[in-house]
């Protein structure tokens, strides 16, 4: 029973929330065209998984969020390990990232289509400016807290400084980048309405504000789950493979 | 933008609006009717999945897009009043009835129940022109309702969740109104020209003259294919939008789709260029006529 | 002689507002191939007098002088091991890519009594072995001039005796120079060659002990009578 | 020289794209409609200075994120607190607080319209909804990454569990805490197109809006000047302010 | 006699997959009101006892019993400070916020010898200066039982005894019980009323000293020869 119970619990949340959605349309509170009941909505997911439309739009998107935060955490790492390589350097160039920090990525599409065009390059650049900076600040800590003790100890064995950032701040600093990292991946994901707003003819988001446009409530729902179930899995797998890669490392900040 | 116009193209791309039932163009898709026309001019085809009028403008002006295919006059308008360079090639649709302001509250009739309402719709858009025109015939503006600026998807869920008082709808989202019952205060007809068009540049038109007579007479081919075969279209159609066949067909009854520029296509614009005028959206009054070629 | 010279060495620490002095003008001369100790109390600078020779911290004034380039290794009082790495990494981890045997990385683990620890994480071993894990990635960087902190200060009276006299075993063979700072009094008598005694931020009294330091005999007259001398210098 | 240099050095960033831009125009490879020039921008910019309007947008829109900004702190203070001092329940909520790290805030729009109408609260919650993440995942991260030795002097002198987090697990995990505040506080400036796309008749994210649907491309760059400056002096001055609370606790991740 | 028994403690840890077993069934008695003192080699588990009469871990077997309830301090092998506190909080961090003079705070911290360092936060201080601040921190709290881990290890001779002689003040005026870990077989003599030897995981011989711990003579005979059997004892 508890044992049950216990495994249940991770679920118990959802379970809740879809209970209350059932009750709420069993009452006849809302119109099924506004809050269109549980059943319908998942009519209309196994509609669209028989299709296949579904599985093509979560691989297009998957690729697009992987792509982008792939350049996100390069950019973000890059820059990180120059500043705490050359710290005078940062000056030169924090001011205008701390700006774009604030930046609604929203409000930039329009520059973005002038600059980037229509192609795959904008929907990138809005996920890259939406998951670099969670990923950049968190790294930016870790570089900076290193415990200047065991810094010390690379400076006594004659450490350069490219070697004292590779043998002693990167491994420390790993649980504030897996943080970061996992903050990113999120922010990925939340990107791309923003980023299939533009010209795009596939993908989850694209299916989400489509079937908005069509007054499709339900669609929209279920595009909701299934962005929300599949970040999920690939923030778990996600974490998984870097738990294998940093084994030994204790407590990695992915749990 | 769009500096490199004067070498040959091999790559031509359309806008591709789909929504709120714009039948030639999912057709064209379909069909792969600009495909083959343009197949033998070595060019390929390619689209552009924008959807709002402000990208499509932007996106021609970019260079990206050769073809705004279905871009709302409001955004030509709103464009070429920047300075943008954009000239209106032909008509794509004229639907006034596809543009309605619907309510739960069955006792508003008249503008002058408007007053003091919450009245939500998409800002310089043909929507928004309606809402202005109706206050008008009864001497009335914007400023005697409360106007906040929303999406379409937007407004309809406002209306819905009760925090609207009318809301104004376009294409799908004003069936399903419909089909839920709610109160028709007024439709466009009468009221606005609701001109969709088909734009280019004007560097384009004058640098590829016999690219354009190859896409006047592909959108021939489009709407012969539609007239004749009425049916197949339209169930293409309920497909593509994931609509019913009933919806499409109810649709599709509010929609002109011939591509001629009349007198009365004309003159819709130019009273669309006033109204945006007269509520501020524009700075400068704009002739049209600009808008046209000879 | 060769060696290494401190010449008016003063360092200052600003704590809490006010500016404490920590060195008061320090004259000092590390010989070569020999063992130095410097002796005081808690507190007295120890710690700041090696940070400065090994170049981790700036003197406010004076001059520390090198006549030869030295391969230097530090032990620190604390063990600052990397947790990431378990021991075996960690007694590496002066190498760098360095090529090196396993064997001898081997040798100096089994030698700091280690052996069957190697594939342990520095969270789970005991105080004095993580000590000795610092010890050992010490003795593994081969240098001819190391610092060492109190190495020995969390070790047991056995252990101790055997890491000294591994110490004195690796000057004599290597000819290394060492300077080793401790607090007590009798791994001083055992161990240097040349005893520093700091009081007040200053050197207050040197002692040279002549004979070898691996036949030493802590009750012989001697030393005993430098013992009580010491005593009484440290004793104010 | 070289001290002008370095003072000049953090605008050195803003000053080249400026620079870059001001070029590009002049050299007339866009048209002023695709990218206008700086001095049409600077005019629109005084114009609307002149107004007042700017000023207006500005404090209404600064006053929706801070309100939303602190109602996700706490949430996420709470959240994270309670997580720690009762580990056990954290499996109850996690998954869905996982789920909706990933979904998109636009897509929930319509349905927040229907659930909360198209008031200030709605606004509240997009931003909520942008800058609870980042604030809940560091937060956790500071709370769990706590050095175990410290926390076994609290537990050898008694300290109960509320006592413990208070005095140990809290002032540990402040670098943390401060990271992940500075990361929420730049995405509920980012929030703020997407909070002002509902139903705002003001606000700086409406006007940007507003701007982007008339095609005036030069009040849309003013516009992101104008939040990326004030995003920029709001993390300043909330920086000053937290460094004055934490003084002598050394680093505290806000550089 | 009341205080604490140990029967049968069994403690294993794992370390790279294998299993170590530290502590092989202990059985020992902590008598109230006096000096238990743990003697043993670097890694023998000295720490791990400590930790398991603390109820920071639990044994895998056998049964921990005390007689009367304990206000229990806890001086760990380390210093522990709190990095956010300074000196004067540190000293407090015991004592939560139970009302307590100024001037006893200020004294404790006198005792020590850290007087003028009130305000510096550990990074400021050094190593031994670190440990002692720990020390106070478990005198501030007053209690009834004191378990401690090597604290002095870090200190020199002169600071050292004078901490040891405060040791002994507060068992004698305030009846505490102490149990007490250290490697220093002179230390244990001076302060043990009773030493227990632990070799390969277990007691493997416990003494016991009559004489007051304050009238002890290192060198006096008797002690001389006990000395003599622990060093047997514990070199194999
Ligand atoms: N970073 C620092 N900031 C401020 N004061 C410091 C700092 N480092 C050391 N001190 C002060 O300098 C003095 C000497 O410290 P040092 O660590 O050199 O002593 P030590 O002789 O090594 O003592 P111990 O035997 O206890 O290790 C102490 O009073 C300490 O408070
Ligand atoms: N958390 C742990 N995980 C694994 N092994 C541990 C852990 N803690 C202690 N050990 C092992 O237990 C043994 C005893 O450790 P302990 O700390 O009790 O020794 P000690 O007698 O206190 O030594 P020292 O005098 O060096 O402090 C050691 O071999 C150590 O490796
Ligand atoms: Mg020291
Ligand atoms: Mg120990």
């Amino acid at each position: 029973m508890k044992k049950t119970l216990s495994t249940l619990a991770p679920f118990l949340g959802i379970i809740l929330v879809v209970a209350l959605w059932f009750l709420v349309c069993r009452l006849g509170i809302f119109s099924t065209y506004v809050l269109p009941p549980p059943e319908k909505v998942f009519h209309s997911f196994l509609k669209m998984l028989k299709s296949g439309e579904i599985f093509q739009d979560v691989i297009i998107s998957l690729v697009r969020i992987l792509k982008g935060f792939a350049i996100a955490f390069l950019l973000a790492f890059l820059l990180g390990m120059f500043r705490s390589l050359v710290p005078s350097s940062e000056k030169y160039y924090n001011c205008i990232v701390q700006f774009f920090r604030n930046v609604p990525p929203l409000s930039l599409i329009p520059l973005l289509i002038l600059w980037c065009g229509i192609g795959e390059t904008t929907k990138t650049v809005i996920i890259v400016l939406a998951s670099f900076f969670p990923m950049y600040l968190n790294i930016v800590k870790g570089f900076t807290g290193c415990d200047q003790k065991l810094l010390e100890v690379g400076d006594a064995f004659g450490y350069t400084r490219f070697e004292k950032f590779k043998h002693i701040i990167l491994p420390y600093a790993s649980a504030d980048i897996l943080v970061g990292m996992r903050i990113g991946m999120g922010y990925s994901w939340r990107a791309i309405i923003g980023a299939e707003m533009i010209a795009a003819s596939s993908g989850i988001g694209h299916m989400i504000l489509f079937a908005q446009e069509m007054s499709r409530t339900d669609k929209v729902i279920v595009g909701i789950f299934v962005v929300g179930i599949v970040g999920l899995v690939t923030d778990k797998l996600f974490g998984i493979l870097l738990r294998k890669l940093f084994k030994g490392n204790g407590e990695n900040g992915w749990n | 933008g769009g500096g490199s116009a004067e070498e040959s193209l091999d790559k031509l791309t359309f806008t591709y609006v789909t929504a709120p039932l714009n039948v030639p163009t999912i057709i064209e898709k379909e069909k792969g009717i600009f495909a083959s026309t343009f197949e033998d001019m070595g060019i390929s085809v390619e689209y552009a999945e924008l959807t709002s009028g402000a990208d499509q403008t932007q996106a021609l002006a970019s260079g990206d897009v050769q073809v705004l295919y279905a871009v709302g006059a409001t955004s030509v308008i709103l464009s070429a009043a920047n300075d943008a360079d954009i000239k209106v090639l032909n008509m794509y649709s004229r639907s006034p009835k596809a543009f309605c302001m619907y309510t739960q509250d069955e006792s508003i009739t008249s503008p002058e129940d408007l007053r003091g309402k919450t009245i939500a719709g998409p800002a310089g858009t043909n929507l928004h022109e309606l809402l202005v025109s109706y206050l008008a015939t009864a001497d009335m503006t914007i400023d005697d309702v409360d106007y906040v600026n929303m999406s379409i998807p937007e407004a309809k869920a406002a209306l819905d969740g009760g925090s609207l008082d009318i809301a104004l709808l376009a294409g799908a989202t004003a069936y399903q109104a419909k089909q839920q019952g709610y109160h028709l205060v007024a439709d466009g007809e009468g009221l606005i020209n609701a001109i969709i068009a088909v734009a280019v540049t004007n560097e384009f038109y004058n640098a590829h003259p016999e690219i354009i007579e190859k896409l006047k007479t592909a959108q021939d081919e489009i709407a012969a294919f539609i007239s004749e075969n009425e049916a197949e279209a339209l169930q293409t159609v309920a497909a593509e939008l994931d609509l019913d066949a009933a919806a499409v067909a109810e649709m599709y009854a509010y929609y002109d789709f011939s591509t001629e520029i009349t007198e009365a296509d004309k003159a819709g614009f130019q009273s669309t260029a006033d109204f945006m005028f007269k509520s501020g959206m524009i700075e400068n009054e704009l002739d049209v006529s600009t808008l046209f070629f000879e | 002689m060769a060696g290494i010279e401190l010449k008016q060495i003063q360092k200052t620490y600003p704590v809490d507002g006010h500016t404490i002095h920590v060195l008061k003008g320090i004259d000092l001369q590390i010989p070569e191939k020999s063992i130095t100790v410097i002796l005081g109390r808690s507190g007295c600078g120890k710690t700041t007098l090696l940070r400065l020779v090994g170049g981790l911290e700036s003197p406010d004034s004076g001059e520390i002088h090198f006549d030869t380039a030295h391969k230097t290794a530090f032990v620190f009082q604390e063990s600052r091991l990397m947790p990431w790495l378990n021991v075996w990494d960690n007694v590496k981890f002066g190498l760098k890519k360095q090529p090196c045997l396993d064997a001898t990385i081997q040798n100096i683990i089994d030698t700091v009594g280690l052996k069957g620890f190697e594939k342990a994480f520095p969270h789970q071993l005991s105080g004095g072995m993580q000590q000795r894990v610092a010890i050992a990635r010490a003795l593994a960087y081969e240098p001819s001039f190391i610092m060492m902190d109190e190495p020995f200060a969390a070790l047991d009276y056995f252990t101790r005796n055997q890491m000294q006299k591994e110490l004195i075993r690796l000057q004599k063979n290597r000819g290394a120079s060492i300077l080793f700072v401790t607090h007590s009094i009798d791994e001083a008598l055992l161990l240097g060659h040349k005893i520093a005694i700091i009081e007040n931020g200053q050197i207050k009294k040197e002692f040279l002990i002549e004979t070898d330091s691996d036949e030493r005999d802590l009750l012989a007259e001697e030393l005993i009578a430098l013992k009580r001398e010491i005593i009484q210098q440290l004793d104010l």
